[in-house]
């Protein structure tokens, strides 16, 4: 079958490429683009590990289509570092010892990511909820949830 | 309605490593022209942090900060053998691998500086910043940097060495039972606290009081990490985890996240964590494997507090709701 | 066949397109995308249409009509429809509920297809190119439907939705059973309309028949409700699953509805 | 976290610099930022996809199995059924002499679970792979189940596995592992209390977020390098070398950054098979478990009944324990065996009792075979044994800390697998739980120690 265009933005580049109709999101950045940073856990959308953020909201990429991303901005966990600084929820990440095995963690940083977008100051329940989507099978998610509200707190201080 | 409270305490032991033994890991260490050290393995990290304690435990051997220690495990081609990270054994079987050959490179190291500044090597000792003093005259010093590089391209001398650790397999005695399991293990005794609605079969964790005995926290924050997970994984098994929810029926088991049921972010039961050393005889600096004990008290233990809360005693895992309100009817119709 | 998508802009044109063989409609892609993951292989061709009015909501007064693409986010974000937004909330987690659309729920089997369950209640009306259908009747068939759902619409109950969710992990997880109740009481009180609607205590949502009609005249009392509580299991078929077994639904159901009742 | 220094600070130096520092863990930053490398996020040129035909039944006669429809399948490039497998009946502990073997790496004549593996189909795509697979025809005859450990261990139970003859592993011992010690009948005659339960579990998953998996990759030199998720590099490798008959310089294996094992990874499943596409192609193979595979396929932890009898005086000491312990291995051993001893290894618990008997049983039924997960052999134990503790407290009319205060073991204490006990501190751990819970114990419990009486 003829391969399909697909163009949209990742983390802040162009990207532009051939693709079978059908493939879903998460492979296209994986295996075509080369951004390893969404995990694949289970392809059912009950992981949230291969989460990435289109136009600003949380998605799956295992459930999306490449193909229906045309002109779509999307972030992945990769693109947050800026110029080998860490973003603050990467930073809170580190600092909390958030992360065991590392496999959800991607896909934890986007959802809290969109949460921080919208919800700068979050309650704990606000994070709960944000995180829900997200499984993560090391830690108990409660150093998860600390983090995120450490990097809450850390954004605000530095708005202030 | 009525939500009724109740607690329950549960106390364990845990065995470190491959029962009865027999499970070699080997390890090599050896510097870089610069005064860094590769520990070379084939263990696996699951996630509970591996490279980072090997490397710890070189850098405290060796006498260097850890940062100066790179772990590189897990290929074949390079890496010697390790029966493999399970059992609890990835700490205490590879640390104490890496002991032995971080020791056997320390000594090279310190019959280097040695030659270098003039003195005995059993009269040398280290910082633990990176360098070699003469003990009782800190003054008279080289830094592990310069005897790196005069052990490559002075003194043609390789500062590295080999380590083998192997608890001896125990053959269990045919009629007694009499073996040796393990050589060392860790302890924990637990007191959760739970809720339970008496309509629903609903149970709330509450709070988990964990003591961990655990050897030695050879990193706190990870033993932490480990601790933490384990409890939450241990409340996870108590009440709700199976493959096949009507066993030995064999039907309805979950193939997704959202049929295989762990407490989520919401359902967090407060937790604390109290951790005492007492170091094993055998352990890397005293560490025993804390890994998988730290994930079994809370199930006893939250069974005797579902008791202790409403009077019925359910003796099936997983300890679900419809298990409880079975149990309640039947207790009512009694 | 590899797997295909063929877009369109007109319902028109997708609904001719479904017509042939191995052809299933995109909307979230949480339930058609997951399966072809899983190794479907009879879809092997997915059809969506972009067509504006399926993702448009219309709100003139108390007359509410949704169109088929919108997803849960859209509509527990909406200002108008707070009503809906505990049911929209109760679909899956935030990326989930990102994605996950109105029409596609409506075909979601249990556990799944909370927010169907708040639209049974409501008695909404499903919208296909061939016309309008009441959404117990298009339950009642929706395995044998292949024109797109276009939208739903319904009346905003003046006493509001009363909706709970029963789930074994929080905040997300799938459902023990859902309920949502559109009640209408008397000045003095008693009960003098009652719409019931219960996911997971059949293989797709259904109506609490028996305890909507012992709820009419009645207080919302403990001894009021009791009647409707003793019938509320009457023509159940839960499913048993990995969740919970048909038993427990059908113990726990009268508990969850009372609780619903009287909160 | 709180570290309580004060107890066993005589035995322990804390002046170290490296050792007890919290150090940030050097894989963090990888994890942050998505550039750590999992087994998965390698992507080959020319990479084929395996997917596995399974049984459909319990347990079942295959009568044939036809490919050739599926062989003509577009991107289907290499179909692999049981005579490809140079080794095809194995199992895993022969590497440390416990055999005998007893499964088949892809199903011979018969399947004994529902899920097993019977044919491999390598694609050029996931989806043609998938397509294949649906036109593997595989004539069964389907033969009775057995489910349950109970009904497996009667006479005349169907035979789940043929390698073994019976329902049950055959130890030296006999049909179980045997520990006694003491007389635990007379026992039994002279205690105040006698309580006998049963307990039980099914199985559980360890539902790591990353699935089982390998990737192979031909090396061009007659050698094949295998990224893969297992827990042990060189028992996969050297398993994977018996099975595929290939010398195990032929193989390179590299690994050991996984997304969570618990246990669930020390099957040798996915990499010799994937290995054999790979030489059979001479092309790279990914084999990747699917979420529905590792929570159904992959081995989960074992259901255990666990039967204690106990006897125990009126002042709380418990007299003598008998515990029967039935492990279900599902159709084949992989680690059961020895996770059934390992219980017998760890009856009759953390108490010092003077007449044990233990037997354990590992038990053959037509279920997903199960394997060591996180507490292997003791978990489901441990929950038998604190549960029967508070049983027996309650019964005595003790509190379920003091009670366990009476019985705990010390150092210098024998157990009853022969071995002193030395190390011990479960007394300091309930000691800092009753502070910590505010769960107040006699003031002579609270002066307890775990070293040696006398010392």
């Amino acid at each position: 079958m003829a391969k399909i265009p697909v163009q949209f933005t990742l983390n802040g580049a162009e990207k532009a490429e051939f693709i079978d109709s059908g493939t879903t999101l998460l492979h296209a950045l994986r295996d075509k683009i080369g951004d390893t940073s969404p995990k694949g856990g289970c392809h059912q959308g009950t992981c949230g590990a291969c989460s990435v953020i289109i136009d600003g909201e949380l998605r799956l990429s295992c459930l999306t289509l490449a193909e229906t991303c045309n002109g779509a901005a999307i972030t992945t966990t990769s693109g947050l570092s800026q110029g080998g600084v860490l973003h603050p929820l990467q930073r809170a990440f580190l600092d909390a010892f958030a992360t065991q095995c590392g496999f959800c963690t991607p896909g934890m940083i986007m959802a809290a990511k969109v949460l921080l977008d919208h919800t700068p100051d979050p309650s704990r329940d606000e994070v709960v909820e944000a995180l829900s989507g997200n499984i993560c099978r090391c830690t108990g998610y409660e150093p998860i949830i600390q983090a995120v509200l450490t990097a809450a707190r850390s954004n605000s201080q530095n708005a202030a | 309605m009525a939500i009724k409270r109740g607690r329950g305490v549960a106390a364990i032991n845990y065995p470190t490593g491959m029962n009865l033994g027999g499970d070699p890991t080997q390890a090599l260490v050896h510097s870089t022209p610069t005064g860094n050290f590769m520990v070379t393995l084939s263990s696996v990290d699951l996630g509970q942090g591996m490279k980072q304690i090997m490397a710890q435990i070189c850098a405290e051997t060796i006498g260097v900060p850890t940062d100066r220690v790179v772990v590189d495990t897990a290929d074949t081609d390079t890496g010697p053998h390790c029966m493999g990270t399970f059992a609890s054994r990835g700490t205490h079987r590879a640390g104490n691998a890496v002991i032995q050959a971080a020791r056997e490179a320390r000594q090279v190291m310190l019959e280097v500086a040695a030659e270098e500044l003039e003195v005995n090597a059993s009269d040398l000792e280290t910082d633990g910043q990176g360098n070699i003093l003469v003990k009782g005259a800190p003054q008279r010093s080289i830094s592990i940097f310069d005897v790196a590089l005069s052990a490559h391209f002075k003194r043609g001398r390789s500062i590295s060495g080999r380590g083998m650790f192997l608890i001896p397999r125990s053959y269990p005695e045919k009629e007694t039972g009499a073996m040796k399991p393990s050589t060392c293990y860790a302890h924990a005794c637990t007191v959760a606290e739970v809720e339970v609605d008496d309509e629903t079969g609903e149970i709330t964790v509450l709070t988990v009081k964990n003591v961990f005995e655990i050897g030695r926290a050879l990193n706190p924050k990870m033993v932490e990490q480990q601790l933490v997970g384990g409890s939450w994984m241990g409340i996870s098994h108590a009440l709700y985890e199976t493959t096949e929810p009507y066993y030995p029926d064999r039907d309805h088991g979950g193939t997704d996240f959202n049929q295989y049921l762990m407490p989520g972010p919401g359902d967090l039961a407060q937790t604390e964590i109290i951790v005492l050393e007492r170091p094993s005889a055998d352990g890397p600096y005293g560490a025993k494997g804390p890994g998988e004990m730290c994930a079994n008290p809370q199930i006893p233990a939250i069974a005797n507090a579902v008791f202790d809360a409403v009077g019925v005693r359910i003796d099936t895992l997983p300890i679900t709701p419809e298990r409880i309100l079975r149990a309640l009817k039947a207790q009512a119709s009694n | 066949m590899a797997l295909a998508l063929q877009t369109f802009s007109t319902v028109k044109d997708a609904n001719a397109a479904l017509k042939a063989a191995g052809t299933r409609y995109l909307g979230g892609g949480t339930l058609v995308v997951r399966g072809a993951n899983e190794g479907d292989v009879s879809v092997s061709s997915l059809i969506r249409s972009t067509e504006p009015a399926l993702s448009a909501i219309t709100v003139s007064g108390d007359n509410v009509r949704i169109g088929a693409s919108l997803t849960m986010a859209a509509i527990a974000g909406h200002p108008n429809l707070v009503a809906l937004a505990r049911a929209a909330r109760a679909v899956g987690g935030p990326a989930i509920r990102n994605m996950a659309t109105v029409g596609g729920n409506l075909f979601a089997p249990a556990p799944y297809g909370d927010f169907t369950v708040a639209l049974l209640a409501l008695d909404a009306i499903v919208s296909t190119e061939g016309g309008e259908k009441p959404i117990e009747t298009f339950l009642a068939k929706r395995q044998s439907n292949h024109a797109i759902v276009t939208e739903v619409g319904f009346t905003l109950p003046a006493e509001g939705l009363r909706f709970l969710k029963v789930s074994r992990v929080k905040p997300k997880g799938v459902s023990v059973l859902s309920i949502a109740a559109v009640l209408e009481q008397a000045p003095d009180g008693t009960v003098s309309s009652a719409h019931i609607a219960l996911g997971c205590m059949a293989d797709r949502p259904m109506r609490a028949k028996a305890a909507e009609e012992a709820l009419l005249g009645r207080k919302l009392t403990s001894d009021g409700i009791a009647p409707a509580l003793a019938v509320a299991s009457d023509g159940t078929s839960p499913v048993t699953d990995p969740i919970a077994s048909a038993w427990y639904r059908n113990e726990v159901l009268p508990v969850h509805l009372g609780r619903l009742l009287l909160a | 976290m709180e570290l309580r220094k004060s107890y066993f600070a005589d035995q322990r130096k804390d002046d170290l610099h490296e050792i007890g520092q919290p150090r940030p863990r050097s894989d963090s930053p990888g994890h942050v930022t998505g550039k750590t490398a999992y087994f998965a996020d390698r992507n080959f040129p020319g990479m084929l996809h395996l997917k596995m035909v399974r049984s459909p039944y319990h347990h079942a006669r295959i009568r044939s199995i036809d490919t050739s429809e599926a062989q003509m399948h577009p991107g289907v490039v290499k179909i692999l059924t049981a005579k490809d497998v140079p080794h095809n009946v194995y199992t895993i502990l022969i590497l440390i002499q416990i055999g005998p073997e007893d499964e088949t790496v892809l199903a011979d004549g018969k399947v004994r679970w529902k899920g097993e593996a019977v044919v491999a189909v390598l694609a050029e795509t996931e989806r043609a792979a998938q397509e294949a697979t649906a036109k593997v025809k595989v004539d069964y005859e389907v033969l009775p189940a057995v489910f349950d450990m109970e009904e497996a261990l009667k006479p005349g139970a169907p035979v789940v596995n043929e390698y073994h003859g019976r329902n049950y592993y055959l130890y030296d011992s006999g049909e179980c592992r045997k520990v006694r010690f003491g007389d635990v009948e007379a026992g039994f005659a002279g205690a105040d209390h006698v309580l006998e339960q049963t307990y039980q579990s099914s199985p559980i998953e360890h539902a790591p977020t990353e699935t089982t998996g390998c990737i192979v990759a031909p090396e061009g030199n007659d050698r094949f390098t295998c990224y893969t998720n297992t827990q042990a590099m060189f028992f996969t490798l050297d398993n994977a070398s018996i099975i595929l008959q290939m010398p195990g310089n032929r193989l390179h294996f590299v690994g050991g950054t996984v997304g969570g094992g618990f246990g669930g990874k020390v099957d040798v499943i996915v990499e010799p098979i994937a290995i054999l596409g790979a030489k059979l192609t001479g092309r790279p193979v990914s084999f990747i478990y699917s979420r529905e595979e590792e929570m159904q396929i992959s081995s989960p932890r074992a259901a255990e009944k666990v039967v204690i009898k106990d006897g125990a005086m009126k002042d709380g000491r418990i007299v003598a324990r008998k515990v029967t312990g039935y492990t279900d291995a599902g159709a084949y051993s992989r680690h059961s065996p020895y996770g059934a001893q390992k219980g017998a290894g760890h009856y009759p618990g953390p108490y010092t009792i003077p007449n044990v008997w233990i037997d354990t049983y590992c038990v053959y039924t037509n279920r997903t075979p199960s394997s060591a997960m996180r507490g292997f052999g003791v978990t489901i134990g441990d929950f038998a044994l604190e549960v029967q503790m508070d049983k027996l407290a309650r019964l005595i009319g003790m509190d379920p800390l003091e009670f366990r205060f009476i019985n705990a073991y010390r150092d210098g204490d024998m157990k009853a697998h022969r071995q002193p006990t030395e190390g011990a501190a479960l007394i300091e751990c309930m000691q800092e739980a009753s502070r910590a819970a505010n769960w107040p114990v006699a003031e002579k419990f609270m002066a307890m120690s775990s070293y040696a009486k006398g010392a």
